[in-house]
């Protein structure tokens, strides 16, 4: 394996990184900055795919699409606070788990009500398209680029709203103790509201910017969901830069995982079993590492102890 | 017109009700101490005026009926507590937390540092590794940063060492004085409450039993409602 | 003088740049209460988990009975004959009084793994656990939730629930915390008639209950003891007036 | 009166297939304009203890004589070797693993699809003809994605610029492409079905790698080829079926469906299609609950119009029959395939030998 | 409020009566489903031990259903295809004999249990949560590409394993011999949660440190009920393997933990009957709602969250209040 193809997968794993980021920006702000399990995570992610997806058919803009998809997926979360999270707040994680899960139901077969069973047709924009060759030599697409430019900014925006501005510190100090929070003057409801609606925005945007290189269908927000959470505990629950690095870890993992793997398995046994051997392994292998840091670190790289 | 103006308030938790009917009022500019036995209501009283339990009976701020605020508009009229047991924002330092709820007015977290030094000190450090008294602190700094025109204080001085609890009392006698605000006391130091409070009342089994003038609070009442 | 039940030598532990505990030697003897006063910040709970087992000594040692169990776990501290009360009520809000002081009694006769008979069916734990609940006053409300408790009446459960164990020593934080005057005065009666049972080592910022109890007090300033004495003598002491008691006291 | 009870995927991710299968069957069922035979129809959400559970009640209290409509291998291996052990005939109109056309296999099942490894063979064979010698081949690491590649391997007979497993479910393929890219590969073979596929053809399409591709017809289908759009077309696939074979049955069939349904027939529509005549032909001989023997036989001929044209199947009760390579092409707006070629003809399973029955 | 004693009474003469009637009415696919609702409810009532008596939140208590899915699986593999089992060197003849089956998938997912509360305790909240999660997700990829057992596609057994004395292919014997033991299993709990050990536990979930300072380790306590739980729901899958007459990785699945959880909640966490309350609520659901539509998932979630919004503690708690201890 030459170096440049190293070093290319090196870049691969990060932008992947970049991209489960992304995915999980929303959710970091619902699960990790307010403290509560929203298992809906990926229905919202969902709807704004879907939202994406079906407006660029009428319009054949991915602007538009992109607003619908952040617009939809904000009015949803906004809707979920008020009917059904809001009550949960105080609830344990229990409850949560269970409401949320029902929630998945509700969406997913919804959804499916709405737009029916096949996939549906979300590409990248003509301007978008296509590679742009990088320094030695590597054909990189640039949409990708531009996701991993989005990312970033996104990371670095939440990351100034919860650690610098007061309205972060309340939104922090109403996952402590809503009742305190309220009882100093803060409507911790309205904010709440608004905040989980923003998770849901930032859900919804990744949902249409990553579903125009995946696939668009019901579904497609479960997977997403799981590498979430694994993203967030790594990195720490409430911390931003920990869900950062959590990412980048776990896209490096999962994709240097993916090509090494079988290699190493490979000078041990004969080709076909160690590709698979190797495969199995590295499927489990972001797993494996959020165990080690959890056994490591009990409360992730980042997190505070309870 | 008093500031805070309450009668026959009543509240319950669940099926229990805690308060039977509580009179109180508190003038701009008066301290007036809230005593009574363990458990006889002061705190839920407190919680009430708060709107952190519902209750009933009347129960104004300003003129305003606060039964129809939610909590956070009720504390924008400017009302200050510190709560029973501290209740810091655990994950926030100690400046986040003297910020994240405060409202303009005189005092700043300057101010707030000048009379809590501690707080300086330890400006960086997690609410929730601070010692307990230095967390008692920090309450009554945020509490002071919200201006509030009538600031509440559950048990403020649970903890807190002798001389900081001077430092504290004076400054709560001072505030009354000078600034205008109205304050309510709750605390077991009964011989600082009776310095600094003009008025008190008494509660036996969430219902006012007694209240007046602290000057004309004598032995035997004192022995029967409170204990001392 | 007979050797003292609980002995701490240069107890040494930092928060980053900041010394919670420095160099702390000091000792518990039998028959005694040892209060421990000192500014907020001081590093009195810190030293308190140190002892307990809470938390781990960056240098020093503790030595209960004559064995060492500096490195010894909470449980096994316990184990050992230490009796804790915390500062915040630490009960089990949703079992009964009764229940709670079998949980003692239980810890102490080493009995928690059984799994078929029900724990109130053994007259043993049963009697060790309403012995204790009589001796603090609480055997009429043995039946009631904790949750209904009164804050008084939770933290004589604390201390029946630490005598239960039939300590060697106790260690109390602020036990006096929250009570109102008539309940201070009662626990102050009451902790008074245990010190003949166990020593008692004593965190508290309430000077009467100190001044009327300890029969030792050592202050605790940024770490270090910088005075041990009677009640007296600590009194008296204009070091310790200005770093803590101020004029009144 | 027969009763057919249908499991098949109708919610959740996998559902258009099942929709397909029961759309395709229910068509042939109203063309023959038969009333006798009563359908049960469930959804098995793609999970194969829900498919056991449905299927338990099916026969236990529906009491069907016959069952079919299952998608996906691992719940047909769920459902059907309980299924014909008490005495129910299983009618295949997708799932073909192996275990049941080999050593597992049962008089009372059929496959009216394909042995699962049938397209990727085909897809091998193909690649012989067009004269790729190095192909690069992946597919997920599961058991029908093992079946793939050694299916592929089976027939085709160049070299391997490389053989990689994906993960199950897998959503970014960055990784597997610059492996492809860096192979010196000259074709690119790969099994990735459903949502798989769609985001591996979007993302290989905007990699500037333009290797030819080479795949079994899963990731081609009709109800597919419309979310992966531009990035599909001139893609090679192998199937069984194509709108374009020329027989009548198949014209009129597409012609109904897409009268009925509002949308282009897939290839899983097809199969449910023909299952259904397969069926409708052999109750036309004997009632399966009073002469089972003489049903099986009638089954076994397979006398019915497919709309495959010919159709046989092999002592193991598994087709043999053509498979083609086709291309996707676009048709005003609507993405379809075309025959360009048949890669296999009358092409069985390579299991059928373990079979014995 | 009813007394939960009565509700229980009347809940274990429903769970007895329905399959009784079944019989009676020739509708043995009836009694299937109150088998199925017998072994989920087994399975949930191992889960009820960890989350309801411990605070133990496991997503991740499909790694013992499906051991002892596989346990079955395995076994019987190697028993109706004549080869053994190797074993480091050891050969190891497969059964069809549901003890032995049963002894070793109460085994295998004991240690299960042991290595993943060793590790998995090291945390809490949160934390537990996913970290179960991640150990679930482990076993369940390697149940996937693990070819020799059929990988994803699972394994049939396609004779249900025998019992001596005992035709089990006969649905209503097998649904008392599943029966029989979730009997046995909530006899268990009901004893366990009133033992000194559960007095113990119950405090380690409610203060960990206070179980501290009386000299008990809350860590150890928590990792019994999570092995005694894991190996209960291992039995489950056992019997829920023998049920199905397969297995496959689906057992393995985080949605299949989130059931056992749903189930847990919908009946009434750490309640004697919670777990069969919500197994039989949960299979009278699925069985009748996907009658009524296709997208009969849109009505379970609505159902689901109407229940969590307004009856808090399940439905033991809708009828019987909040747990009283028994003093
Ligand atoms: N959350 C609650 N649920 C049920 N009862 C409660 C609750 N909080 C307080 N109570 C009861 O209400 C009554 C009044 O309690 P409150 O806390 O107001 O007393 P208090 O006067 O503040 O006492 P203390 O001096 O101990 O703080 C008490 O009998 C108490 O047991
Ligand atoms: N985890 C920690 N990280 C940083 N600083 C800490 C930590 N824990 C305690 N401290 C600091 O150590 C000092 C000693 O704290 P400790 O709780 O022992 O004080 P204390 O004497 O009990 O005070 P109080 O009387 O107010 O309860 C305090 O200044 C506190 O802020
Ligand atoms: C549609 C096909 C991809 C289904 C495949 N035979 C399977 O078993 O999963
Ligand atoms: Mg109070
Ligand atoms: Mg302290």
């Amino acid at each position: 394996m030459s170096t440049i193809l190293v070093i290319e997968q090196v870049i691969n794993g990060l932008q992947f990184g970049v991209m489960l980021f992304l995915m999980a920006a929303g959710l970091t702000l619902i699960f990790g900055v307010m403290g509560l399990i929203n298992l809906a995570h990926g229905s919202l992610y969902m709807i704004g795919a879907f939202a994406a997806a079906w407006v660029a058919g009428l319009t054949g803009s991915f602007l538009l699409a992109l607003v619908a998809a952040m617009a939809a997926a904000a009015l949803a979360g906004a809707l979920v606070e008020m009917v059904v999270i809001r009550r949960l707040y105080a609830a344990d994680h229990l409850d949560q788990v269970l409401a949320t899960f029902a929630l998945i139901l509700i969406f997913s077969e919804g959804t499916r009500w709405v737009f029916g069973s096949f996939p549906l047709y979300l590409d990248i924009p003509e301007a978008l398209s296509g590679t742009v060759t990088l320094p030695g030599g590597i054909a990189y697409p640039l949409y990708r680029l531009v996701l991993i430019g989005i990312g970033l900014t996104v990371g670095l925006a939440l990351w100034a709203l919860i650690e610098r501005t007061r309205i972060g510190m309340q939104i922090r100090a109403g996952r402590d103790d809503r009742e305190m929070i309220a009882a100093l003057g803060v409507d911790i409801s309205r904010l709440y509201t608004g905040i989980f609606a923003l998770g849901a925005l930032l859900a919804g945007l990744a949902g249409a910017l990553v579903g125009a290189i995946q696939s668009v269908q019901v579904g497609m927000g479960e997977p997403v969901l799981i590498l979430a959470f694994v993203v967030i505990v790594i990195g720490g629950i409430g911390s931003i830069k920990g869900a950062f690095i959590g990412a980048l870890l776990v896209g490096l993992t999962d994709t240097l995982g993916g090509i090494f793997l079988p290699e190493i398995f490979k000078l041990f046994t004969d080709a076909s079993t160690a590709t698979q051997a190797g495969s199995a392994l590295a499927s489990m292998a972001i797993y494996i590492l959020m165990s080690l840091v959890l056994i490591w670190r009990p409360t992730g790289l980042f997190g505070r102890a309870a | 017109m008093s500031l805070l103006e309450i009668r026959d308030l009543t509240a319950s938790y669940g099926v229990t009700q805690a308060l039977h009917g509580v009179d109180l009022s508190i003038d701009a500019g008066e301290i007036v101490a809230l005593m009574g036995r363990n458990g006889m209501g002061k705190t839920t009283t407190v919680k009430a005026i708060c709107r952190i339990i519902a209750s009933e009976g009347t129960l104004r701020l300003g003129g305003t009926d606060l039964h129809r605020l939610p909590s956070h508009r009720a504390a924008r009229l400017g009302i200050g507590l510190v709560p029973e047991g501290r209740r810091c924002f655990r994950d926030l330092t100690v400046s986040e937390n003297l910020v994240a709820t405060a409202r303009p007015g005189e005092w700043t977290q300057a101010r707030v540092e000048e009379l809590l030094p501690k707080l300086g000190q330890r400006r960086d450090q997690r609410a929730a590794s601070l010692s307990g008294g230095e967390q008692q602190m920090l309450a009554i700094g945020r509490a002071l940063m919200t201006n509030p025109r009538l600031l509440i204080l559950d048990e403020a001085t649970e903890g807190l060492a002798p001389l900081v609890r001077q430092e504290i009392w004076q400054a709560i006698a001072e505030l009354g004085h000078s600034s205008g605000m109205a304050i309510l006391v709750i605390d077991k130091a009964l011989r600082e409450m009776a310095r600094i409070a003009s008025r008190a009342v008494i509660l036996e089994r969430g219902r006012s039993v007694w209240s007046g003038r602290m000057d004309a609070l004598d032995e035997e009442t004192a022995r029967r409602l409170i204990g001392v | 003088m007979p050797d003292p039940i609980l002995t701490t030598t240069n107890l040494q532990k930092s928060f980053g740049a900041l010394k919670a505990t420095d160099s702390v030697s000091l000792d518990l003897r039998q028959g005694e209460i040892h209060a421990i006063i000192g500014p907020n910040g001081a590093g009195k709970s810190t030293l308190i988990d140190l002892i307990s087992g809470r938390t781990q000594p960056d240098a020093g040692s503790v030595t209960l009975l004559g064995q060492d169990v500096t490195h010894a776990g909470t449980a096994a501290r316990a184990r050992a004959g230490l009796g804790r009360t915390f500062q915040i009520s630490a009960l089990a809000m949703e079992d009964t009084v009764l229940q709670n002081a079998v949980l003692g009694a239980m810890g102490a006769s080493g009995k928690p793994w059984r799994f078929w008979r029900p724990a109130l069916w053994d007259a043993d734990l049963r009697m060790r656990a309403e012995e204790a609940l009589r001796r603090v006053g609480l055997a009429d409300d043995a039946g009631k939730r904790c949750a209904e408790l009164s804050h008084g009446q939770r933290r004589q459960l604390e201390v029946a629930v630490a005598l239960t164990l039939s300590p060697h020593a106790f260690i109390m934080d602020e036990p006096m915390a929250g009570l109102g005057a008539e309940g201070s005065r009662l626990l102050t009666g009451f902790l008074d008639s245990l010190r003949s049972e166990a020593p008692i080592l004593l965190v508290e910022h309430d000077m009467d209950a100190v001044f009327a109890l300890a029969d030792r007090i050592s202050v605790l300033v940024y770490g270090r003891v910088i005075a041990t004495g009677t009640a007296a003598e600590i009194r008296a002491s204009r070091e310790v007036r200005d770093a803590y008691l101020g004029e009144d006291a | 009166d027969v009763k057919v009870g249908m499991i098949t995927t109708l919610s959740g991710g996998g559902a258009g297939l099942g929709i397909d299968v029961r759309d395709g069957f229910l068509l042939a069922l109203e063309q023959a304009g038969r009333d006798d035979i009563e359908m049960v129809i469930e959804d098995d959400e793609r999970a194969p203890d829900a498919a056991v559970r449905i299927a338990d009640r099916m026969i236990q209290s529906e009491r069907v004589d016959i069952m079919t409509g299952i998608i996906w291998s691992n719940l047909a291996m769920a459902v059907v070797p309980g299924a014909v052990a008490q005495g129910v005939f299983y009618l295949s109109p997708n799932a073909g693993p192996s275990q049941l056309a080999g050593q597992g296999c049962h008089e009372n099942y059929f496959n009216v699809a394909w042995q699962n490894d049938n397209l990727h063979e085909a897809a091998g064979a193909w690649a012989n003809e067009t004269g790729y010698s190095n192909s690069f081949i992946l597919a997920p690491n599961y058991p029908a994605g093992q079946d793939a590649l050694t299916g592929y391997k089976r027939m085709y007979e160049g070299d391997l610029a490389g053989e990689i497993y994906t993960d199950l479910g897998q959503t970014d393929y960055a990784a597997e492409i610059a492996q492809i890219r860096a192979s010196g590969a000259d074709s690119v073979f790969f099994f990735l079905p459903g949502g798989m596929g769609i985001s591996f053809l979007k993302q290989y399409a905007d990699s500037g790698v333009e290797l030819p591709v080479i795949g079994p017809a899963f990731s081609f289908d009709q109800g597919i080829l419309q979310a992966v759009g531009d990035a599909a077309l001139g893609v090679v696939n192998t199937s069984q079926w194509s709108k374009d074979i020329e027989n009548e049955t198949n014209a009129a069939f597409v012609e109904s469906f897409e009268a009925e349904y509002g949308r282009l027939p897939s290839l899983y529509a097809s199969q449910g299609f023909d299952t259904a005549n397969l069926l409708i032909s052999a109750l036309d001989v004997a009632d399966p609950s009073e002469d089972p023997d003489a049903f099986r036989e009638a089954l076994r001929a397979a006398n019915f119009d497919s709309t495959r044209g010919d159709f046989a199947f092999g002592p193991n009760h598994h087709p043999v029959q053509d498979i083609y390579a086709r291309e996707v092409i676009q048709e005003d707006d609507v993405f379809t395939n075309r025959i360009i070629g048949t890669a296999l003809e009358d092409h069985a399973d390579a299991y059928a030998a373990e079979c014995q029955m | 409020m009813i007394p939960e004693r009565h509700l229980n009474i009347a809940v274990l003469m429903l769970f007895f009566a329905v399959p009784a009637w079944a019989l009676i009415m020739d509708e043995p696919f009836t009694i299937t489903l109150a088998t199925r609702a017998a072994i989920l409810a087994l399975a949930a009532t191992g889960l009820n031990i960890a989350l309801g008596l411990g605070g133990l939140v496991s997503l991740g208590h499909a790694i013992f259903f499906g051991i002892g899915g596989y346990a079955m699986g395995v076994l019987a593999f190697h028993a109706q295809t004549y080869t053994p089992m190797q074993l480091g060197g050891f050969e190891i003849a497969g059964t069809k004999s549901m003890p032995v089956i049963w002894l070793v998938a109460l085994v295998a997912s004991g240690i299960a249990a042991v290595l993943v509360g060793l590790l998995s305790l090291r945390t809490s909240g949160v934390y537990f949560i996913m970290i179960t999660l991640a150990f679930g997700q482990m076993f369940y990829y390697f149940a996937i590409s693990w070819r020799a057992y059929g990988g994803e596609d699972g394994l049939s057994i396609y004779v249900r394993n025998d019992f001596p004395g005992l035709n089990t292919l006969d649905p209503i014997q097998f649904f008392g011999l599943c029966a029989t033991l979730l009997c046995l299993a909530l006899l268990v709990f009901w004893r366990l949660a009133r033992s000194p050990f559960g007095l113990a536990l119950g405090a380690a979930r409610q203060v960990p440190q206070r179980v501290e300072t009386v000299g008990l380790d809350p860590v150890r306590l928590k990792l019994v009920a999570f092995v005694l739980s894991g190996m209960m729901t291992g039995l489950a899958g056992a019997l829920f393997a023998d049920l199905n007459r397969f297995v496959s990785p689906t057992m393995f699945s985080w949605q299949f933990s989130g059931e056992l959880i749903v189930l847990v909640i919908l009946g009434g966490v750490g309640r004697l009957m919670g777990p069969l309350i919500g197994a039989g609520l949960f299979v009278t659901l699925e069985h009748v709602l996907g009658d009524i539509t296709d997208f009969w998932h849109v009505i379970l979630g609505a159902i689901l969250l109407v229940i969590v919004l307004f009856a808090r503690g399940g439905v033991v708690g809708l009828f019987c209040g909040k747990a009283r201890p028994d003093a």
